[in-house]
């Protein structure tokens, strides 16, 4: 009843006029004609691609802090909330000097998401303290190797002279009001 | 016309014979029943060859509208046929024409 | 060329026609007497008679082989049931031996008056229509009321009792 | 009789006439594409070539390369001969049609027919009958259950709706009183189609038109939701490609004879009143010619996009019911009406 233009499905027999068809094809046949003449709703992708929506949860990106240095602690908490459990890591604790790498004393050695898991939902991004992980509107690059999914931190961290903008999602007020 | 100077009526004949002998062995040698009325066709066939050859070269018409009727006659034969076929074979699940050897006395 | 295209006609009815009663699938049967019926329907142009000729392609290509085709594609397992016996093969090929004796000796007896040469008749379709529902309209009546009894016959036979 | 000016002659037209229509076949499969973006409001292949123009010539190379594979149960020669027949049976019935009226060449006349037979009109109607085989023998040569079925359902489709088409080519003949096909054009001169005269003839024969080429609302014989694919389930590569193929020409050729035989074919109306040339009025006939087959083409892909397939009772229903009556009904008014 949202758009006013459902009918009530009638078994009642049809009359002549309506048992001919011809009326009912004819009707046919100018809606379809009508749909030639019509804009056509095709994004030609290669060339034209579409605009993400501001909340659109994608690829997955660790955030460095305002330093350049690493702001995961390895604390595990996105792993506890990720429902598909896509996220492993090994922690390990900063060795004195490299303080300029890594914010936390502790850190994570090894982290890795597997994006044949991930369901993309949020909430490790939800559930991290540090403000270190968060989805960005990019894609999963398509692969034919199972390897190929299995993205090591390597590949999700953001490099310091190349920073992921996250901020666009970081602007939504209501959910920021909720936090 | 040229061609007929060139063939004459009892090459017809022959080959008409031919076919008919051919669709008579069909009709005696073989036993499923399809291919049986399939001879018959065979021989009808024959029988159209001979009667447009000699339509042709006695300038007669009757014998093209003969053939006109013995099509009539062998469609009609063809479906009938078919359909009693069709109930035999539901019935006694064979195209054996010895399967059919119960109407002896 | 006549006497070449006839020769090949000729051979060409002859071979469908013996693979007709030859083959042991029966597909195969029907397929050659598709090949069959179609030189014969050549014969019937070198005949002048294409109205007969296009009438024979449309009746038996057309109509009683898809029958025929039918039948054997829903009914049969491809296993064929075989000849009859010996007894009876032999008689056949006697019967038929006779015929063909009788043919050529009528023939060289010149009994069978043949004329030699064609008459330039013109099976068209008006001219064998004029004979047809002139001197034969009463049987061409009868043979629809033939037709009309089959329909209703294979009608019946058709319906599951 | 037999000199060489008319030897060539008839060999150029048959190769223009086979290589057209081979053309416009392949090209239809690009329009049908094309026309059905349009009508749900996409755009359809434009990838190959500007505007996708290519598309066709790189569906047939992906045919030719793929492997033509044949089960193992398959009866090969059957299966081989099947696809095979379809085309040759497609193809056959341009040898009849006239594309149009006739060139003056170096002094000689050349009529644009490959051959005007006096019982045209007949060879037309026995030629789409052999249609069936193709379907009939390759969908038996598979061994597969989806495409018997089919099959099955081919056939008596086709040869339930070539009773009501043939009855309504009756019609058409008593009212034209000739089965040539050039005689029936060239009666249709001035805007006296045939339409006119035999509106519910042309209604029951483009109806069956389209069941006999197996096309959207009778397309059960392929219709993939419930059979698979159909007839054609277990083809592939160049064999499946005539499968389809034919289709295409089988969709042409009906509408060439639907222009010919009810829309006056190369005639139209004050083309000759122009004082044009011979050869330049022959030429312009032609086009307009190819101009009614292109509308009523597209009148086919229209109604495919439009109507949702019959049920298989439903189908059978029409065709005996309905048109077989109503055809004989037109035939006998017809010949009252002549008989007046």
């Amino acid at each position: 009843m949202l758009t006013n233009r459902s009918k009530v499905v009638v078994n009642k027999t049809l009359t002549f006029s309506e048992s001919l068809y011809f009326p009912a094809i004819f009707r046919g046949l100018m809606i379809t004609m009508s749909h030639l003449f019509k804009r056509k709703v095709t994004v030609r992708y290669p060339e034209q691609t579409r605009v993400f929506s501001p909340v659109y949860r994608g690829l997955h990106v660790l955030k460095r802090d305002e330093k350049g240095a690493e702001r995961c602690t390895a604390c595990g908490l996105c792993a506890v909330a990720c429902p598909a459990e896509a996220i492993t890591m090994v922690a390990a604790e900063r060795e004195p000097g490299q303080e300029a790498l890594f914010r936390e004393e502790k850190y994570a050695a090894q982290y890795e998401i597997n994006m044949l898991r991930c369901i993309f939902c949020g909430l490790c991004e939800e559930a991290c303290p540090k403000e270190a992980i968060y989805l960005t509107p990019r894609l999963v690059p398509s692969s034919f190797k199972r390897e190929d999914f299995f993205w090591k931190k390597e590949r999700l961290l953001e490099t310091v002279e190349n920073r992921v903008d996250v901020s666009r999602r970081l602007m939504r007020p209501a959910q920021k009001g909720a936090a | 016309m040229t061609w007929t100077q060139v063939i004459p009526a009892e090459w017809y004949l022959i080959l008409g014979t031919a076919l008919f002998g051919i669709g008579l062995i069909g009709v005696l040698i073989r036993r499923n029943v399809v291919i049986v009325l399939m001879s018959i066709e065979l021989m009808l066939n024959a029988i159209n060859l001979i009667l447009v050859s000699s339509s042709a070269y006695h300038a007669n018409l009757s014998a093209q509208v003969f053939v006109f009727f013995i099509m009539m006659v062998a469609a009609v034969e063809v479906s009938v046929g078919l359909a009693i076929f069709t109930v035999i074979y539901r019935r006694k699940e064979s195209t054996d024409i010895d399967a059919l050897n119960e109407l002896k006395g | 060329m006549i006497l070449g295209l006839f020769c090949f006609l000729s051979l060409l009815t002859i071979m469908s026609a013996l693979s007709v009663i030859l083959s042991r699938n029966p597909v195969y049967s029907v397929l050659s007497l598709i090949l069959c019926f179609f030189s014969i329907a050549g014969h019937y142009i070198l005949l002048s008679a294409p109205f007969l000729a296009v009438v024979h392609i449309i009746v038996y290509a057309g109509a009683i082989m898809v029958l025929f085709l039918f039948v054997i594609m829903l009914m049969m397992r491809t296993s064929d049931v075989g000849l009859t016996s010996w007894v009876k093969r032999i008689g056949s090929f006697f019967v038929v031996g006779v015929l063909g004796v009788t043919i050529v000796a009528l023939m060289q007896r010149g009994t069978l008056v043949l004329p030699r040469y064609l008459a330039s008749v013109e099976g068209s379709v008006s001219s064998l229509g004029r004979v047809l529902f002139g001197q034969y309209a009463i049987p061409f009546e009868l043979s629809t009321i033939l037709f009309l009894s089959a329909v209703v016959g294979v009608v019946m036979l058709g319906k599951k009792s | 009789m037999l000199d060489l000016f008319f030897i060539i002659q008839k060999l150029i037209l048959v190769s223009a006439v086979l290589a057209i229509t081979l053309v416009i076949a392949m090209y239809t499969t690009y329009a049908e594409r094309k026309l059905a973006a349009f009508f749900q409001d996409r755009v359809g292949p434009n990838r190959a070539g500007p505007f996708g123009i290519l598309q066709p010539l790189a569906d047939g190379l992906k045919f030719m390369f793929k492997e033509a594979f044949i089960p193992a149960n398959a009866n090969k020669f059957l299966f081989v001969l099947g696809p095979s027949i379809s085309m040759i049976a497609a193809c056959m019935a341009c040898g009849v049609i006239p594309w149009g009226s006739s060139l003056m060449i170096m002094g000689h006349e050349v009529p644009l027919q490959i051959a005007d037979l006096n019982v045209g009109v007949l060879y037309l109607f026995g030629v789409v009958s052999l249609g069936v085989y193709g379907i009939m023998i390759g969908g038996w040569a598979s061994n597969n259950k989806y495409a018997l079925l089919s099959t099955i359902r081919a056939s008596s489709q086709m040869i339930s709706y070539e009773i009501a088409m043939g009855i309504a080519l009756i019609a058409l003949t008593l009212s034209t009183g000739t089965l040539s096909l050039k005689e029936i054009v060239s009666l249709q001169h001035g805007g006296h189609w045939n339409v006119w005269v035999q509106p519910l003839g042309f209604i029951i024969f483009i109806i069956c038109a389209f069941a006999e080429t197996n096309r959207m609302p009778f397309d059960l014989p392929e219709c993939e939701t419930e059979l698979v694919g159909g007839y054609h389930t277990e083809y592939s590569g160049m064999q499946l490609g005539f499968y389809l193929f034919a289709e295409y020409i089988n969709m042409f050729v009906s509408s060439t004879v639907m222009a010919a035989l009810y829309f006056g074919g190369f005639n139209f109306p004050f083309l000759n009143s122009l004082g044009l040339s011979h050869n330049l009025v022959t030429l312009l006939g032609v086009g307009v010619f190819f101009a009614k087959i292109f509308a009523l083409m597209f009148f086919f892909i229209w109604i495919r996009w439009t109507i949702p397939r019959f049920r298989y009772d439903q189908l059978m229903r029409l065709g005996w019911k309905v048109l077989m009556p109503l055809a004989i009904f037109n035939m006998l008014v017809t010949a009252v009406l002549i008989l007046l």
